[in-house]
């Protein structure tokens, strides 16, 4: 295992350090060490938008605190949701009395966590309103939709709930707006080799060479197939036909988000795209909104997601606002 | 046979459950990454290492070892386990509080309030294939036993043997809970992660408790 | 090899469909097939700026075309230069009738295109100068700096000479500048595992497990030195003495440049920046500028560069000019 | 045995010479592997299969040819190869233009002008590990068997002869120019790349005309 780390339990920490090093206009520490947040920033009170997960997805999620974004984000350990005691603090450190919206993905750890962060809150007086990521289509059937796992489509979330709270709305306003976002979210994802988790030393899964795993989570959870690895058109195929099966979109603008799950090299991912897109306006279905990078990784795993989002005049205006973080930035126009 | 323990003899059992799951750190990880992300190991043993760290140097009770243990998977832990652990050790110690030793009747009481720490947060089922697996039947068939009159060590024992019985039962469930849920019928044929941490976890208090029980 | 691919030999045309299909506002397609430049901005003319180099390194290089950067860039096959006719085509798509500047890295291949390009141009009456980066300490002794790679120092160059372009400086003042970026400029990497090109089907070099290559070039080009993999820290002390022995940097600002090569996740590139912000600190210097991402890569392989730029008053001023593109983007103050 | 053989009876040779390239693409790239990055095979591939294309379906004859491989060289390989082997190609058919058939002399003016071609470009010497150690050490054993009034026969054979030691000589050389300079003694003891597909071009047009030759 070839990494650029130190001892492998502390890796979490010891890139916090560089992150704050590396970001002081968009990233300082907290008294915990595991919560960063924006600097403070003389602007008028808002809204504050929190979200958390487990290191090893960067970008995700430290990256998308940033003006027009996420104000507080707790850390956990790699793969792993951050403490229920991390997500208070959070709470707590994006609260400008305004209310604060958890904007978080759907894992069994990041509901309990968050669950007994919110109780905590309560008690200092703190209102925290949560939407739960659930576009990972591959992740449950549509009747169990609550099932599913949140992935990239959180960014989108993210994105919409940020950009409200930057107009001033209320809490409401902004929970709304972020459900809404992801409630028109799906995506899906192709995993081509495994990762490894640095203080396990080997991996935790294995996808066979010559082999991908179609609908794989995040953290190798296994998908819905596994299949001899296709041209990459044949992958745009199977992945958009999952998506589009699933929330009827047509005639319409969409934002795709096409995110890289670690060491796909960026010239695949392009690759990817030019058949999404293609294939999306064979539909009638215009790319609007165009997000190709690694913007929600699993440390050195190869692979892409497909996130499509179908876009109103709401959910546009919110992703064309100005936005400015490590994983996104979207230019003043 | 003595039928009571002091917390302050017991105190050494906190460190013994550490220690094992310590130990057994690289074996639950393998067995989450059959049907989860290969992390149980990697969680369980840093909090229960931190654990032991902070219970070092300073004398502690029984109560006080659970509650150190419960603080800090709950403070430093994270994934399911912080919470889910980190409750169930801290409710474990609610129900020491005030006592002087623990006996059987104590034992049912903590039992109990493991088993509704998960429940209360995780809504997880018997045969959801997770940690309840082994907890629910392990509190059962301890109470089961204490019905038909068994002593401490008795009661235990047949704890233990559920647990173990509860632990291979996850075998053939298929996962309805976690990350592992997503698996579906491709989940069945292995043990799960958490059910094998919270057998070692019964099994060493169990054990802790019959060998000072037999003293 | 499990890629995201169609046919092994067309990924660099399959990509270039996607990259403009998703960047049209940044990217546009030409006469030939294998440049890409910015499309008309109806802004006053001014010198254009230039670059190119072979693909699997994305972002770099058409990942900097874009305001304030690139004018026009020249594609090749993976790792290889494009072709004479492609730079050719590039400098008469950047021309402006003001010039134009080609900066570009020092390769065999790129040396002789280039050469052969500006012949071609002379004719068509564009004159064309050119700026080659040799920011790669590991590929050439101090007295042998002219056989140097450019490395991932070349996005200092681009953004100086774009911004200097920018503000409407002479051909001669944008070369000056880019010039002097590249000659306060030093980089050095290391690799910790191999890549496979496409249309190789499998890796042209090894790096064994538990090693790294210190030097190591953007096509696994052997560096300095084998040795037993490092924790980051040394990885960090070992570049910054390399750099720190070649120029004479002290008591003054720096830009900071973690590329990481690919493979290598995120959260391990800050995790080396924390290493090289404390010591360079230490060293009495400070890191004003700051770049820590997957800037210059080489398709999937693992490792990291650390590129120091020893920044005065006008590369400060250039390094803080807006920009926009795939690669590099920076907000107006 | 005639000395003489016309441009429309070799041209088969320009098709010869690209199919050798196209069949050692994977050798070409294992060189290159040893100390540069392993593409060399590749490019030269993808350029002389373009050019085969681009000659199939109609009447050419050798210098028509080897223009067309030049051009495609130039045109659409990049590297170090389009330039290098693309001007060298269309050096090489610039000395054939307004003749009708190849002689003695005119092999000389056209080894001549391939080397000159290269040289001009890359400024590489004798020594330096590259495709010259093969093309110059050629070029002087041609013109030294015509010095000694060999015919056209022997004296590209005395040519083929070179090329086969001059690769062999780039084994013991330490890269001085390209990728491989970077290594520095650490690309000893392995041949060149480019002095490969050199001596293979060099080879392969030979026994084309050797065999028109013998004829
Ligand atoms: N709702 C739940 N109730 C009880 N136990 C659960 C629940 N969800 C998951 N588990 C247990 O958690 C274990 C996995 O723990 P771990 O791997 O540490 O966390 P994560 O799934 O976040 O990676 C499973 O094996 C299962 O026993
Ligand atoms: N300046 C030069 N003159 C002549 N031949 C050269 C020169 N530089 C490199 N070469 C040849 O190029 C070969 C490598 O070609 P290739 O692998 O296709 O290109 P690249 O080095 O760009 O990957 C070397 O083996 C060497 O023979
Ligand atoms: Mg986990
Ligand atoms: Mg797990
Ligand atoms: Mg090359
Ligand atoms: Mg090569």
């Amino acid at each position: 295992m070839n990494r650029v780390i130190n001892d492998p339990d502390q890796v979490t920490e010891d890139s916090l350090q560089g992150v704050v090093r590396a970001h002081p206009d968009l990233l300082v520490a907290t008294d915990h060490p595991r919560v960063l947040r924006r600097p403070s920033s003389g602007e008028a009170p808002r809204v504050g938008i929190v979200t958390g997960g487990g290191s090893g997805h960067e970008p995700a999620f430290l990256g998308y605190v940033g003006p027009g974004l996420v104000d507080a984000v707790a850390v956990g350990e790699v793969f792993a949701s951050p403490t229920a005691k991390s997500f208070h603090a959070a709470f707590r450190e994006a609260d400008q009395g305004q209310g604060v919206a958890c904007l978080y993905g759907n894992y069994a750890g990041d509901n309990m966590n968050v669950k007994m962060a919110v109780k905590l809150a309560a008690k200092d007086d703190v209102t925290v309103k949560t939407v739960v990521a659930n576009d990972d289509v591959a992740s449950a059937t549509p009747d169990e939709a609550d099932k599913r796992r949140g992935v990239a489509g959180e960014i989108i979330m993210w994105k919409a709930g940020g950009a409200r709270a930057a107009e001033g709305a209320s809490l409401d306003e902004v929970i709304a707006s972020a459900q809404k976002a992801i409630d028109n979210t799906r995506s899906i994802g192709i995993g081509l080799s495994a990762c490894t988790i640095p203080a396990n030393g080997k991996p935790n899964f294995t996808i066979d060479n010559g082999t991908m795993e179609v609908g794989i989570g995040h953290h190798g959870e296994h998908g819905i197939a596994v299949l001899p690895v296709a041209p990459a058109k044949e992958m745009a195929g199977i992945m958009l036909e999952k998506i589009l099966a699933d929330l009827p979109f047509g005639g319409e603008d969409v934002s795709v988000l096409i995110s890289g799950l670690g060491a796909t090299p960026l010239m695949e991912l392009y690759l990817l795209y030019g058949h999404v897109d293609e294939m999306l306006r064979a539909h009638n279905i215009t790319p609007r909104h165009r997000f190709v990078g690694n913007y929600f990784t699993s440390l050195e795993m190869m692979g892409v997601s497909v996130t499509l989002t179908r876009v109103d005049g709401e959910l546009d205006r919110l992703l064309r606002a100005p936005a400015r973080s490590i994983g996104l930035s979207v230019f003043p126009a | 046979m003595s039928e009571s323990i002091t917390l302050a003899d017991a105190a050494p059992i906190a460190i013994d459950i550490s220690k094992a799951v310590v130990a057994a750190r690289d074996h639950l990880s393998e067995i989450d990454a059959a049907t989860g992300d290969g992390d149980h190991g990697i969680n369980m043993a840093k909090g229960f290492k931190l654990a032991i760290d902070r219970l070092s140097g300073k004398p502690f009770d029984l109560r006080q070892g659970f509650a150190t243990i419960g603080d800090t998977l709950l403070g430093d832990i994270g994934g399911s386990m912080g919470p889910l652990y980190g409750s169930l050790f801290t409710e474990m110690a609610d129900t020491l509080d005030g006592k002087e030793a623990i006996d059987r009747d104590g034992f049912t009481a903590m039992l109990r309030a493991a088993e509704a720490a998960i429940v209360d947060l995780g809504a997880a089922k018997v045969g959801d294939k997770t940690l309840i697996d082994v907890l629910t039947p392990s509190r059962e068939a301890y109470e089961k036993a204490v019905g038909e009159n068994k002593d401490f060590a008795g009661a235990l024992t047949a704890m233990r043997d559920a647990a173990a019985a509860g632990l291979e039962s996850t075998r053939d469930m298929v996962a309805k809970l976690g990350r592992a849920s997503r698996l579906g019928e491709r989940s069945r044929g292995v043990l799960d992660a958490g059910a094998a941490s919270c057998e070692l976890i019964l099994r060493t208090l169990a054990d802790g408790l019959l060998a000072r029980l037999a003293a």
